[in-house]
């Protein structure tokens, strides 16, 4: 059992009346990526979503106790907005990145990123302002100004950066190339209304790009868009 | 003293035992990257993947009992999270790759 | 519950080090997956194995006792990467092939193993962990200080945060900035105005 | 008490040893997928609690031993669910479970 091959032979023999794996053929290629899958779209299983339920508020506080308890035990705020940020890429994958991003705007995961660097910056720039240099946190007019000033810096500038950015790589690592000339117009409004196939889907290129995946690919990418959408939230059908 | 510092045998602690049996938790884990290399599905390889993250939960667990330091559970939690979140993102990437993703 | 493991040090004469039976499995582990992922043909597997690999380095950072390395491996490596490397796999095509393995190239392995040997024989200068001869032990006024210091004058007991939000703020100030022009990057390269 | 509880803990990490070692048998020996997913979520499990129930005797229970608590929950959770979501993963790309007869090993 060294190779790949014993599992493909079966897979192509075994199944005599192609009814298993509800109604598609077993695979006979051997390739796990399938191109020319057909059928239902994929909805989480009701045993996972909740799961993803019962864990993703733990987790999410899990995260917020690492960023704010940076200061007494291992954690910070990159690892504790790591780990919020990770809670969000769970929900996607749980609930579907489509309505994880309605829930989620973009406004959000911006304000997220862009706070979270002029927190930082201004934190280091008040003192500058009263005499001082960079991030002096002796000068911060708060009580405990060393702790506070650095706890702001860890919680409220590099967690928020940190969250901001993460979710914003994936949401748009999600997304995909744009090619429809340069800084896409028409994505933003679609995104705002939240339908997702729309002008995006209707252009063939505007999932390929550079990559130029086969068309298997771009066709699994509209049935996954269409389908991922408020309805997948309402629970897998099976 | 704590717990870690309690004799077994001659001149062996109970934190020596732990660190010994966090040893035999990875060599069990180098058995099963057996699985997730040979595959043969990645399914197979998702699966061993799992399994070694569980093993190494418990690794860390350990290793912050028997060096007696207690906030090392921290890693050990953070990893048992996105180790969960690891295999449902591959496993749905094998199904749906870039469908829903 | 030891082992030792010979290097050659600097004039030829072995110098052993004492590996503890889980410093070794996490050792062979850690090399094993490190292999797989330059040796997996299918990138899928690679990724998968990459996030085992990141494993083995968080058991082993914990285990030198840098808590912070650990937790920084376990959420970035294993968690964010992962779903950002399967995120940019679904984004661009996967090629199907028939070995399970890259074929080495054997002038690049060789090149490779040249250079790695001649670091090995570099290692017996390098001090062994917790070795008193250790810069942090020689060079006690700079290193010792922050660990004496840290709490009186941050007022935080995590030392390693202290060092990197107060005694090199700027620094990580200019981290932060790096995260932060990341995720624009990212924007400008995908031809994008919203993350969403 | 304190001899006890020592071994107490000796006996139940050698209790997780043994059964993730036998997770690890399962996982490489057995044939398919589905086999190794009811390893991972049964063995696998059984393992880890025995370990971090140790873990959690060691450290105590005030403090961190709550933090192991809260560790063993989140494996019971999410162990068997990651081994479902694997194992339908593979159902859904159509790979036939082994039967009596079929010659994967």
């Amino acid at each position: 059992m060294s190779g790949s091959d014993p599992d493909v032979d079966a897979d192509a023999e075994g199944d005599p009346g192609g009814g298993f794996g509800r109604d598609r053929p077993p695979r006979s290629d051997g390739r796990l990526d399938s191109d020319r899958r057909q059928g239902t779209p994929y909805t989480e299983s009701q045993v996972i979503m909740p799961t993803v339920k019962i864990v993703a508020p733990f987790a999410f506080t899990y995260g917020l106790f690492v960023t704010f308890h940076g200061g007494g035990s291992p954690g910070g705020g990159f690892q504790g907005g790591a780990i919020v940020a990770a809670v969000v890429f769970m929900i996607a994958f749980a609930f579907g990145i489509e309505a994880t991003r309605q829930w989620l705007a973009n406004t959000v995961v911006v304000a997220l990123a862009v706070g979270g660097a002029l927190v930082f910056a201004g934190i280091g720039l008040v003192p500058v302002a009263l005499g001082g240099a960079f991030l002096q946190y002796e000068l911060l007019p708060i009580p405990d100004p060393v702790k506070y000033g650095m706890e702001g810096v860890e919680i409220l500038g590099i967690g928020t950066i940190v969250a901001g950015v993460l979710m914003g790589l994936f949401f748009v690592l999600a997304k995909g190339f744009s090619d429809a000339g340069g800084f896409a117009d028409a994505d933003a409004f679609d995104d705002e209304v939240g339908d997702g196939p729309g002008v995006n889907g209707d252009d063939p290129a505007s999932d390929g790009g550079a990559a130029a995946p086969p068309p298997g690919v771009t066709d699994d990418g509209r049935t996954g868009s269409d389908a991922s959408g408020p309805a997948a939230t309402d629970g897998g059908e099976r | 003293m704590s717990l870690v510092d309690a004799p077994l045998a001659a001149g062996v602690t109970l934190g020596d035992f732990l660190l010994v049996a966090a040893a035999g938790f990875a060599v069990l884990a180098v058995g099963m990257l057996y699985r997730a290399v040979v595959g043969p599905t990645m399914q197979d390889r998702v699966l061993a993947v799992n399994v070694l993250g569980t093993n190494t939960v418990v690794i860390l667990a350990i290793l912050g009992a028997a060096l007696d330091e207690p906030t090392f559970l921290d890693i050990a939690l953070v990893y048992a999270l996105l180790n969960f979140l690891m295999a449902i993102a591959i496993s749905k990437f094998t199904v749906e790759r870039g469908g829903v993703l | 519950m030891t082992g030792a493991l010979a290097a050659l040090g600097p004039a030829g004469a072995p110098v052993v080090a004492q590996v503890t039976a889980i410093e070794a499995s996490l050792f062979a582990f850690v090399v094993l997956t490190a292999l797989f992922t330059a040796l997996a043909r299918d990138v899928l597997a690679a990724v998968i194995i990459f996030g085992a690999y990141s494993l083995g380095m968080a058991a082993l950072y914990t285990f030198y006792r840098a808590p912070d390395v650990a937790m920084t491996e376990a959420a970035i490596s294993a968690g964010v990467t992962t779903v950002l490397l399967l995120l940019t796999l679904a984004k661009t095509t996967r090629i199907d092939h028939e070995a399970a393995f890259e074929s080495v190239n054997l002038p690049a392995a060789g090149a490779a193993g040249l250079l790695f040997g001649g670091l090995m024989l570099t290692m017996g200068d390098i001090p062994a962990v917790g070795s008193p001869d250790a810069p942090i032990w020689s060079n006690p006024d700079v290193t010792q200080w922050y660990i004496a210091e840290t709490y009186a004058e941050t007022h935080v007991e995590n030392t390693v945060m202290a060092v990197l939000a107060a005694f090199r703020g700027f620094d990580t100030f200019g981290e932060a900035v790096v995260v932060f022009a990341a995720g624009i990057a990212a924007l400008i390269v995908l031809h994008r105005e919203v993350f969403a | 008490m304190e001899t006890a509880r020592v071994w107490l803990v000796v006996a139940l990490t050698l209790l997780g040893l043994f059964f993730s070692f036998v997770s690890m048998t399962g996982v490489i020996r057995l044939p398919d997928v589905y086999s190794r997913a009811h390893t991972a979520s049964q063995a696998d499990t059984l393992g880890a609690g025995f370990g971090l129930a140790a873990v959690a005797l060691t450290v105590g229970l005030a403090g961190a031993g709550f933090k192991s608590v809260l560790l063993l929950f989140f494996i019971f959770v999410t162990n068997p669910t990651a081994a479902h979501a694997i194992a339908r993963a593979a159902f859904e790309e159509g790979i036939v479970p082994w039967t009596n007869g079929d010659d994967r090993r």
